[in-house]
């Protein structure tokens, strides 16, 4: 079974010998063997032509947090299947959720610096959340225009909430 | 004698003085809010009473419900640690008037010290130097003009009511200072609705440096040299060492003098801490004082091998510090690096979430004061310092080196951390040389970011195949993807964009 | 130059080497046997290689594949440890002669003091003092006689394929002797099939002390000290300190010079330790040499603030020693307890199974060179030691107090430790005295049992309300009760005894 | 629900209260209250009257060891119904177990002290299992007849193999 691995800008394929799974993993074209053992739920000891190798990784964004070296890198994960729906163009977009900014953490909204209607830029102020004695600035992740604020300066809101939205 | 001991706080330093405790045969009581039920303090603490809810002004400074803990538990002392109600002269007081003793200094000094006016006042009658620069606002652009020249150029204007850099504008020549002091009063006012202007000597490149203080009731004052603290992000320090790469002997001599005098001036009893800025000249400014135990404290524990609290407690007890009569000889070198629950690439954001998982580092020189455990949820209601890593060295190099050696074996998932930001601080040349000073995590912060991003081939190679071994565990049948969740946040999103770079 | 290090060794004592080949940006090289894929120095090393399966004689001792694995990574060096293949001079030789670096002794060296009767006729060489006794099995009940009375009594009756106190007799006066010889020697025709007899000095209340001594290629030979290191069961040491309660500096002195003189005699390069008897007299005797870095090395590396291995490196690089030519002034006291996978209270039975959970000591004073990792099994295959705890104070009372402190810290789920019974030696009066010697530990052995069955009321109200709790998780309707297991071991049937008494 | 609780020759009763379950526990007669805590899958923390308690707790012998300020016990538990067949003398027995000799470590027989139909004291030596590099003296749990030796010496066994059986 084919994988291909999406790090950045740099693309991976490998192969993975039903044989030998879940230890034995290929990179295509070069014929590497790899030992890779689970420790724990989130860590991984990988060998690889006798490197050493400690990953800690989690799952993230419909891929995966992947550390080593205390180096966070996000990599994406697709398998036969996925490659062919890519090709064709059919894989799933989750572009219409990039223009939702939702709050990873806990806080207090303590200044908001747009208003609905706006055209916003790519990396503009947003607004500033007070969390653990500290003010947060988020920027906007994306360029369009302000649809909806679903809070006012002052409000307490939960880790996950909905902030605001924007039309791309 | 002191024989139980009521600790008002929470986290490493909860922890630290609950381990001095136990060595000395100390009964422990911890206070703990809804959230902290399970918190490393409470488990180690030999009795732990619940205090209120989450937030700080609910419980851990909830005076009241301390007060009652105090009876309840029978405790004989009062150690407040950092933070919360340790330089509260009030609640020193209140300690005091419920019959305990309060490990810190007499309340009076508290409030003396706490007054930023009061104590420049002390440091000046005892000819110690401060920053030069005007005591009250200035009126109109002429005195404004005449102060600056008194003081000498370059001034830093700056806003009363400022903070974090916000109406602080720097004047080399005097025929900016107009502009400049019209342009900060109006920020100003729009930003803290105060225009109240204030003109000091700008510090080329200043260094924040701190001399750890001790005093009996006995009258010894003693200074255990000094804490090197430049390296700060937003205002905070990040990463702390004794000694000072930039302080020769004689500075020191000089700083620790002053320092002693200070001490002695406010009638000073147990540990206190001394800070100073020392511009590039060597120029060094008395800043002011913290009376209590210092987050970096054990950066000196580890060169002159004593423990501080337990000389705190000495001190409380009536007993002799046990330092030497003889000038103490510090031995080696020792770092400290502040773990904070926060990315230093995303602007210092602030990480929540449960520890899944957790390996300390360990092995020679290595010191950890940790606050943390493993399935801790970590809220966003206090502080997120997770812990201190200290480590000792013969000299500043072999220190270096296990600072890096054990950075790199520490292993947290679940949330993100400053470990890999602090890495990178200590790697950099600038650290390294030993040539740094407060703006310098400024100045690097953008190359920083750089090499955060930097992966070797091999190295993604190794996640390109952690990351299919795990697809393939949470996908039992290969050809079945996960769909791509709903949710998506900034800085996820940021993370997931830098990767793409 | 290092660059590259195989240390073909696993455990505790590898993983302290990789990080001080970390420290010092020299690559590690690990090997590791079938069973140990996912062990911590697999985890920690650069590189790591499959030498074979569980058995030592198979992988750790696989001179072979090992062999191949010096090619395949192209080490330039290798670091033998402890045990293994560390005191094996035909190794030394292979290794050396395909062109890498020992870091140890010369073979010659190696072997020379592998024989136990060479290196005892070295140290006559010198003047250095050995145990008074015949070299050769005694013939006859004259010859026994003549001899005890030259060297004086008591005397020890002993065969020569002896160990363990079996065939050994103390006789006190001469009309005892032609008894004891017979049945010695009946006893060890018996037990070992060789009726060789010997006689030596009866030493009273011996204590086991070491110096660690330390060779450059320049001709230095330096002394680091002592190790006291008497407290043993079945003749392993499991607790050491330095400086020993029992040396005072004259007697300290003449074990340096001793052990320096026997170790330029030999031409010896690098780490090693000279071992002696001292009996309650300070009559010293030399024991024997070890010619590699001993277990019990960290303590010796607390006081003097050095990393032995880092000066192992140097010596085999050709470098002088960092050592200061001045005396050395340790600083303080140091504490080590190794802990095993056994239980001390059931004759030091092993433990095997998989470690579960695991929480290790922090905070001031400690160190902690573990060789185990959470999810890990312990198997049969190697010596159960899962790691050092070593505690530093300024003074012996205070590194008392830590080692308790921290022992109390530990949290091990899934195996039986030491920890418990090294706990309650730490607490014994003899220890905390001072006053020990190589049989106090059989000595106090029984008060030690009995204190390990003592529990406190509140403590066991807290054991029941724990196992309720438990109770409750794995049995979720209240009134379904888990079967009896069917399996039951005599350990565990011991345990349950004990717990009824 | 009242639990009983056996440690040695210590018993105690409690009362669980069904509203406040999984944390209210109560010591019967003295009414003491406790807040327990489970921390990891063998770990609990207990507060009783503010007194601070660490617990790891694994199954053992069909009871609980039970690890507090690094002393572990035994405890045996003992709910409503198990204390009702117990007055009447309905308790399964596991003594027919007790002459069963297993091996808790696999290793090698290095001798046998013990020949089938010797009379055995309780504690009497009965081999020598050699694990780890070390000499391992195993005795008897009970005193009874020597029914049947499963090994001989020079045999490697495996964890938890049965070596011999002694009738009580």
């Amino acid at each position: 079974m084919k994988y291909l691995t999406t790090i950045g800008a740099v693309k991976l394929e490998f192969e993975v010998n039903p044989d030998t799974r879940p230890f034995g993993i290929e990179l295509l074209k070069s014929s590497v063997k790899m030992d890779c053992r689970q420790l724990s739920p989130n860590s991984f000891s990988l060998l690889i032509d006798g490197k050493s190798y400690f990953l800690t990784i989690t799952e993230n964004d419909g891929g995966y947090a992947v550390t080593v070296n205390q180096k966070t890198v996000d990599v994406f994960v697709q398998d036969e299947t996925g490659i062919l729906l890519n090709k064709y163009g059919l894989s799933d977009s989750s572009s219409d959720t990039l223009g939702k900014i939702f709050v990873p953490i806990p806080g207090l909204i303590a200044k908001l610096f747009v208003s609905p209607g706006d055209i916003i830029e790519k990396d503009q102020k947003l607004f500033i959340l007070e969390a653990m004695k500290m003010e947060n600035e988020f920027t906007s992740p994306v360029a369009g225009t302000l649809s909806s604020i679903f809070v006012k300066t002052g409000d307490t809101v939960n880790k996950g909430t909905l902030i605001m939205e924007i039309t791309i | 004698m002191i024989h139980k001991i009521l600790i008002t706080n929470r986290g490493e330093i909860a922890v630290r003085i609950i381990r001095t405790c136990r060595e000395l045969g100390i009964k422990s009581v911890a206070v703990f809010s809804d959230v902290d039920r399970t918190a490393p303090h409470v488990l180690k603490a030999d009795e732990a009473y619940n205090i209120g809810p989450a937030p700080s002004t609910d419980s851990y400074l909830n005076v009241q419900r301390i007060l009652e803990v105090m009876q309840i538990s029978e405790a004989d002392a009062v150690h407040p640690g950092y933070g919360f109600l340790s330089e509260n002269a009030d609640f020193a007081e209140t300690v005091i008037r419920a019959g305990l003793k309060w490990i810190g200094p007499p309340p009076e000094v508290i409030r003396l010290m706490g007054d930023k006016m009061a104590a420049r006042n002390l440091a000046v009658s005892v000819q110690a130097p401060v920053v030069p620069g005007t005591t009250e606002p200035i009126s109109h652009i002429g005195e404004a003009l005449e102060r600056a020249n008194e003081i000498g150029f370059p001034v830093l204007v700056k806003a009363a009511g400022g903070g974090g850099g916000k109406g602080m504008r720097i004047v080399t020549h005097a025929d900016e200072l107009e502009a400049a002091v019209n342009r900060a009063r109006s920020e100003a006012a729009k930003a803290f609705s105060d225009d109240r202007i204030y003109i000091e000597k700008y510090l080329e490149e200043p260094h924040h440096i701190e001399i750890q203080v001790f005093a009996d009731t006995h009258g010894r004052v003693v200074s255990l040299g000094e804490r090197e603290c430049s390296i700060q992000r937003r205002y905070q320090k990040i990463i702390e060492e004794t000694p000072s790469p930039f302080i020769d002997s004689q500075l020191r001599k000089k700083l620790s003098e002053t320092a002693v005098e200070i001490t002695r001036a406010c009638r000073y009893t147990g540990a206190g801490t001394v800070e100073f800025l020392v511009d590039k000249y060597k120029n060094y400014y008395f800043l002011e004082m913290n009376t209590r135990l210092q987050v970096e404290h054990p950066v000196t524990e580890m060169v002159i091998g004593f423990d501080l609290v337990k000389e705190q407690l000495r001190v409380v007890e009536g007993k002799r510090l046990s330092f030497p009569d003889k000038p103490l000889h510090p031995r080696g070198h020792a770092i400290e690096c502040r773990l904070y629950a926060e990315n230093g690439f995303k602007n210092f954001a602030p990480s929540v979430g449960k520890i899944l998982e957790l390996d300390f580092p360990q092995g020679p020189g290595v010191r950890l004061d940790e606050g943390v455990r493993a399935g801790q949820e970590i809220t966003p209601y206090y502080d997120p310092l997770l812990g201190k890593l200290i480590t000792w060295g013969r000299n500043r190099t072999e220190a270096l080196e296990r600072m890096l050696r054990s950075l790199q074996e520490f292993h947290i998932v679940g949330i993100e951390t400053s470990i890999p930001y602090c890495l990178l601080i200590i790697g950099h040349e600038s650290f390294r040389a030993g040539k740094y000073c407060t703006k310098t995590l400024e100045e690097i912060s953008g190359s920083l970011e750089k090499q955060g991003e930097q992966l070797s081939e091999n190295a993604a190679i190794a996640a390109g195949v952690g990351a299919i071994r795990r697809d393939i565990i949470s996908t039992p049948a290969p050809a079945a993807k996960t769909p791509d969740q709903n949710q998506c946040s900034p800085w996820s999103l940021q993370g997931r964009r830098n990767g793409l770079r």
